[in-house]
């Protein structure tokens, strides 16, 4: 007779407060099968769980139904007290009602009979679950890291100097993301390519990191501890071994308007070109959409040039195959271009340009070797106005989250301007700063009360251009809202940082699942910042959200422990929750007719054939096995198979069957 | 039918095959099955208009597996079960010989690809009096389809006799058969008998060969063979995939396309 | 029928729906307590046999929903599920059973307010049709 | 398709060379343009600010008189009375209960069948438009919208509300040339036309100079309100900037018309304040200042 444990949660009072605790305690005890039905203020604390674990000891619990939250939060924490009580974890099951249940129904009796109806069927299903053993996996102790920007630059390291092997993909020529692109870095100003510079060779010359640069990841199987990647190392058009970045080919390549990605537009590279100087690694790429060769098989030019003959034209890309254990995904972000904003003007008037254009102008790097010049003519912008929440906390638009980091580096920018044009004008129309971070607001403060930066608290309506100068629309709420109409040289819009344009390709090439904007959704956004909710697979920098570089580096680090954890194992222990086929004595053997039509519906192929012989050897009868190594427990097999041969350990036929009766108040008559 | 019975001699005679399985003459003018096994006894083979079971649904029996090597007098409807039973690897290549009896000659198919190229040639659609008995249906109401249903399994017995007739119910084991969970009632009252003829007729979904073994089957007459037909049309018309027309052909429930139609969810 | 209480069984991924459904509580949206969920781990996973099953224990309405194509964690389940669906849906109408008692869908663990709002309107739909009084006949007779 | 017609009061006062211009082309395009029966006043901007169930009633009565006549859309030209009926629409077709409530005030069923259509999207509907085009309008143009043709962008979603192209892709059809502007949506000054026409000299002042600057030839319209500020208050416009403007302001239907090639009268040109200088051959339709001297 089934002895089963009922523990029902207060939850301080998120589910007191419209569920009657005690008389769902009361009709909890009245079911068949239940031993012990008790409440408690805290389940999930300490006292909570020694709850759990002295009421096993004492009433020899064969089974435990905890009614609290959603067991996507609590599944773990109770499980293993049951194991520490001695009882198998998965004889341990949790009542979601909290979020199903309490936080979504007003109080009164409809609420309280629902959440009893949850858990009576709950305490159905631990009736039919098994006690089960974790199945173990070898782990594969190399980690593949996506996107080379500061996150996964960070990433990598941590894993590498923690003994690990790394693999770095990048999908751009160089690693560097876009902090390579910025010129100075706030709070400090000191210049972002120093910082970060050092960190790139290190990655180059690490010898735990193997960097593919100019690469993408074409597919990922498997799973976590056993993941098999395959990245198209896309083909470079020249021999990476002989090319010793000289950088003659540069020199000589005869097509040289190509507008260049890593200035963000404003200045201009040759169709062979490595982004910027300190690139990493320092290899030029062959751009064949706009090289001459590629296009009407004249020219070559470069590999005349080239000392070492290392131009190869007819170079393929090339697909490289990779057993890692664990992924960081660092892919980082991008910032809001096109026609989004036709009442600024962007992408209409050249000097209407945006925050990353504007750092390329103040980068000595950059194209106009770090003076503040207007992309149109050239002159140095006597006015310049700079527009916050250019795209982001606008419903209207779509995009009504805060991209963090423009009011910073807003702000810098103004700076940066008036540190270079002593006598020029900044204006930034802002509507709250949001300057958070360590120093952070004595940064913004500086800005307005050292730098003379005048802030105007309003919006901009319209920016259009008149006799060569751009006319800014705003008001000044700040003064009574009186209408402001500035005229200015250049206009700088802190425009609304966006996921990546491949994102949710990638996303459901990895399994992982994203939000309405195609940001990665992290585990648990306060428990669980750092993991997906596909095991093994990890996530910093902005890909998860827009942030700063603090941020991002600290999320990098925090993968990388995660990533340290996984691999401090020798075996990776994983839930049982997988498919099995049933076993008979023989001659039947199994239930099986090995029609295996359940093998095309496998996504994972984690479905063979297994045969049985007779004494003289010859097979008797070939049914269907699963590889526990392969099966995720999706179950799609087990609802279509006609025989009910396969079923699933966590959600077998006799669990959900048993679930579904008691849910309707056929309770224990049957089944 | 001559042909037949010296086709028959001939192959028993050299032991090509150890057992033709054919039709003989029954009792009230129905031709019943028979398993000939000398070639003396060839003449009792008879094929002519009467002879419409589906005779494939032998060849998953243990019994008769145990004679060896069969050669099958096959209907189009028992060639296309071989194919689908080939499909769902219950047959292998070469275990068995078709013989497609024409109105004056028989054809021996050998190999699945001769079978499929048969079938091919000879495949069409459902005549206009089948298409209107399943259009009289559907162009029912709802209300008045249910009750029509209701009525027509209310007379079942769960006698099971379609499941017998019907070439690809050769599961061992089959799921009403299952008492732990009890999936579909066992007493012969409505709902039990609501839920294993659904359940029949979706097991067979993407799999029927539209034999009409089952309808012929019921002995209380109930028109089962239209449930599957529905299903067929369904299968056809939405994921435009016929069963048994290919050895190797995927089951369209164990198969997807991504665009596949879902105008019915939100 | 307004103050007729319809019962709904909610049949859901884990996954994704399970998750959108966690993210309306978490956002303490309101919506009918009628419908109680039953967690997969995929629509995969879910067997036509189940819903019969919901109907024979009373339920007079069933919510069927996971992850939406493409953002199925198996990558596939929901693919499988879908064909499975309309299969059973074309059978269901040629017996005469009301399909519009299953309402379909797809919701994402982003979508809180979708989950609310499929609730409420599945709810109010099926209180409108009534209680499913043809099954709970058949149900009388026979142990479910 | 059953399209009815809302002329709505300017259309039948001081907006009438608007309605004439209509129905002319409205002739030629073979399309009948029955007015809604017995309709009302759609409350314009008074009632929203009065009493918000006068606000939603009004229209919803013109809209349910519209439905009962089968009519499948409403042609609302005015930009005023295609914001109120377009908004009422949206908002009784979201809220059940307040449909319900304002068909009992008003005594009719409002079922919410019947869409609302402004001029750019009805022209826009006509298949090959410029096939009609015997007199292509090749004139610099510049295309203003005004503030409620293309807003609030959540309820009307036929163009986008900063940058709209409608107008001028129909006009670049008639042959015109629309130039690139800065004022298209910016306030005319609208109901201070009356109460503070300072006011609305200043902001009409700043878009004829706005488009005169970037050499439009004509101010290109499809509003009775907008019209009468950028036309009507010319002289207030041209005493309070000190700057003489005698670019012409057209509505959208007669630019349509003068392409047609239907002779000025029929649409209504010769009761403009600022002549239409460039009608065809026979003489420039003399302005209505200049015939009455006012």
């Amino acid at each position: 007779m089934a002895r089963i444990g009922v523990f029902i949660c207060h939850c301080g009072e998120n589910i007191s407060a419209t569920v009657d605790v005690v008389k769902v305690v009361a009709e909890a005890a009245r079911i068949p099968g239940v031993a012990h039905s008790v409440e408690y203020k805290y389940m999930c604390s300490d006292p909570g769980q020694q709850l759990v674990k002295n009421a096993i000891k004492e009433k020899n619990l064969t089974g435990v139904v905890v009614a609290a939250c959603s067991p996507r939060m609590h599944e773990p924490t109770f499980r293993r007290a049951c194991a520490e009580a001695g009882l198998n974890p998965f004889l341990c099951e949790m009542a979601n009602i909290r979020e199903h249940c309490s936080w979504v129904h007003e109080k009164g009796e409809a609420t309280t009979q629902k959440a009893l109806d949850i858990v009576r069927t709950l305490v159905a299903k631990v009736k039919k679950n098994k006690a089960l053993e974790p199945i173990k996996v070898p782990v594969t102790k190399t980690a593949l890291v996506l996107g080379g920007g500061i996150a996964g630059i960070q990433a990598a390291l941590d894993i590498a100097n923690s003994g690990h092997k790394v693999i770095l993909v990048e999908k751009a020529p160089s690693i560097g993301g876009h902090m390579s692109q910025l010129s100075e870095t706030f709070p400090t100003l000191d210049c972002s390519q120093c910082i970060l510079t050092p960190r790139m060779v290190e990655v180059a010359q690490h010898a735990n990191i193997t960097l593919y640069s100019y690469s993408e990841l074409e597919s990922l199987d498997g799973f976590i501890g056993n993941f098999k990647a395959r990245i198209r190392r896309k083909a470079r058009g020249l021999d990476e071994k002989l090319c010793t970045g000289c950088g003659l080919c540069m020199q000589k390549c005869p097509t040289r308007k190509i507008p260049s990605e890593f200035d963000a537009g404003l200045g201009l590279r040759p169709a062979i070109y490595v982004p910027f100087p300190q690139a990493v690694p320092n290899k030029p790429v062959i751009d064949r959409e706009h090289c001459t060769y590629y296009r009407t098989g004249k020219c070559r030019l470069c590999e005349k040039v080239c000392p070492t003959q290392a131009i190869r034209f007819g170079q393929e890309d090339e697909i490289v195959e990779a057993e890692v254990g664990a992924v960081v995904v660092a892919t980082g972000f991008d910032i809001k271009h096109g026609d989004f904003f036709p009442e600024y003007g962007y992408g209409k008037h050249q000097d209407v340009i945006d925050g990353l254009q504007f750092e390329r102008l103040a980068s000595a790097s950059g194209p106009t070797l770090g003076e503040i010049r207007r992309p149109s003519d050239g002159k140095v912008p006597e006015t310049v106005v700079f527009i916050a929440c250019a795209g982001s906390r606008d419903p209207a638009k779509g995009i009504e989250y805060c991209s963090k980091i423009c009011c910073m580096y807003t702000a810098k920018h103004a700076m940066l301007y008036r540190h270079k044009v002593h006598h020029g004008k900044p204006y930034v129309f802002y509507m709250d700063i949001r300057a958070g971070g360590k120093m952070y607001e004595e940064f913004v403060r500086r800005a307005m009360e050292e730098d003379g930066v005048q802030y105007v608290r309003g919006r901009v309506s319209r920016v259009y251009e008149r006799n060569g100068r751009l006319v800014v629309k705003g008001v000044d709420t700040l003064l009574g809202a009186r209408p402001l109409e500035i005229e200015a040289d250049l206009v700088v819009l802190a425009t609304a940082g966006v996921a990546n344009a491949g994102a949710e390709e990638l996303a459901q090439k990895l399994h992982v699942s994203y939000d309405a904007h195609k940001f990665y959704a992290e585990a648990h956004p306060k428990l669980r910042p750092v993991e997906t909710n596909t095991a093994g697979i990890f996530l910093a920098g902005a890909c998860q959200a827009p942030k700063d570089i603090p941020e991002s580096v600290a999320q990098a680090s925090g993968a990388a422990a995660k990533v340290g954890a996984l691999f401090s194992q020798s075996e990776l222990v994983r839930e049982p929750l997988i498919a099995v086929v049933d076993r008979q004595a023989p001659p039947v053997y199994s239930s099986c007719v090995g029609c295996f039509l359940c093998q095309s519906a496998c996504p994972y192929q984690a479905i063979e054939k297994e045969e049985f012989r007779g004494r003289d050897g010859q097979v008797v009868k070939t049914v269907a096995k699963v590889n526990p190594g392969l099966c995720q427990g999706c179950g799609t097999c087990v609802a279509f198979c006609r025989t009910k041969s396969i079923d699933i350990q966590g959600f077998s036929h006799a669990q959900v069957h048993a679930e579904v009766l008691a849910l309707l108040e056929r309770g224990e008559r049957d089944g | 039918m001559q042909a037949l019975r010296s086709k028959a001699r001939e192959l028993l005679a050299t032991k090509t095959v150890q057992v033709i399985i054919g039709y003989a003459r029954g009792g009230g003018g129905r031709a019943r099955a028979v398993f000939v096994r000398e070639a003396a006894k060839a003449d009792a083979l008879v094929f002519d208009d009467s002879c419409q079971q589906n005779l494939a649904v032998y060849l998953s029996k243990p019994e008769v597996r145990k004679l060896g090597k069969a050669a099958l007098v096959a209907t189009p409807a028992a060639l296309r079960a071989i194919l689908q039973l080939a499909a769902e690897n219950q047959i292998a290549e070469g275990e068995l010989l078709a013989l497609a009896v024409g109105a004056d000659d028989v054809v021996p198919l050998t190999t699945f690809a001769a079978i499929e190229a048969h079938v091919a040639a000879r495949d069409g659609d459902w005549s206009a009096a089948e298409k209107e008995e399943l259009h009289k249906y559907e162009a029912m109401g709802l209300e008045e389809r249910r009750r029509f249903w209701e009525e027509q399994f209310s007379r079942c017995l769960k006698c099971y006799a379609c499941r017998a007739a019907c070439p690809l119910c050769y599961c061992t084991r089959c799921t009403v058969e299952c008492n732990q969970p009890q999936w579909i009632p066992v007493p012969a009252h409505d709902l039990g008998n609501l839920e294993w003829n659904v359940m029949r007729a979706m097991h067979l979904a993407g799999r029927c060969v539209d034999c009409g073994d089952c309808g012929r089957a019921c002995p209380v007459n109930i028109p089962l063979h239209l449930l599957n037909r529905r299903l067929i049309r369904e299968v056809f018309t939405v994921f435009g995939s016929r069963s048994g027309r290919s050895a190797k052909g995927d089951n369209a429930l164990s198969t997807f396309k991504p665009n596949d139609p879902e105008d019915f969810i939100q | 029928m307004a103050d007729f209480n319809p019962k709904i069984v909610a049949f859901v991924c884990n996954w994704c729906t399970y998750a959108g459904a966690d993210l309306t509580g978490t956002s303490r949206m309101k919506y009918a307590p009628q419908v109680s969920i039953v967690r997969f781990p995929c629509t995969g996973r879910i067997d036509f046999m189940l819903l019969l099953k919901a109907f024979a224990g009373g339920a007079d309405g069933i919510i069927v929903s996971g992850c939406h194509p493409n953002d199925c964690h198996y990558s596939s389940g929901n693919f499988h599920a879908r064909r499975r669906w309309v299969v059973f849906r074309g059978l269901m109408d040629f017996l005469g059973i009301d399909v519009r008692r299953v309402q379909f869908s797809w919701v994402s663990a982003a979508e809180g307010a979708k989950w609310a709002q499929l609730v409420n309107e599945t709810t109010d739909r099926i209180r409108r049709l009534g209680p499913f009084a043809d099954y709970q006949r058949l149900r009388g007779l026979g142990v479910g | 398709m059953k399209t009815g017609f809302y002329p709505g009061c300017s259309m039948k006062g001081s907006a009438r060379e608007y309605s004439e211009s209509l129905l002319a082309v409205a002739r030629v395009l073979g399309r009948e343009l029955p007015e809604v029966p017995d309709w009302n006043c759609c409350g314009a901007t008074a009632a929203h600010n009065l009493d918000h169930d006068l606000a939603l009633a009004l229209p919803a009565r013109i809209l349910a008189a519209a439905e009962k006549k089968g009519m499948d859309e409403v042609l609302v030209p005015c930009a005023a009375c295609y914001s109120r009926l377009k908004v009422t629409r949206h908002e009784l077709l979201e809220d059940e209960k307040l449909r319900q409530r304002i068909s009992g005030l008003v005594e009719a069923d409002y079922r919410g069948s019947a869409k609302v259509v402004n001029i750019i999207e009805w022209l826009a509907a006509v298949p090959d438009l410029e096939k009609l085009v015997k007199k292509p309008f090749q004139r610099k143009v510049a295309c203003y919208y005004g503030c409620l043709l293309v807003r609030p962008a959540g309820i009307v979603e036929f163009d986008r509300p900063e940058e709209p192209q409608s107008m001028d892709l129909l006009m670049a059809k008639l042959g015109a040339k629309p130039i690139d502007w800065a004022f298209k949506t910016e306030c005319c000054g609208a109901g201070f036309s009356v109460s503070r026409t300072d006011l609305v000299a200043k902001l009409s002042g700043l878009i004829l100079e706005d488009a005169v600057s970037r050499g439009a030839e004509a101010v290109i319209v499809a509003c009775p309100m907008c019209h009468l500020n950028l036309d009507l208050r010319r002289p207030n416009i041209e005493k309070r900037t000190g700057k003489k403007y005698d670019i012409p302001v057209i509505y959208i239907t007669q630019v349509l018309g003068l392409a047609m090639g239907l002779p000025p009268k029929k649409l209504g040109l010769q009761r403009h304040k600022v002549a239409v200088k460039f009608a065809p051959a026979e003489s420039p339709v003399p302005g209505v200042s200049a015939k009455r001297g006012a």
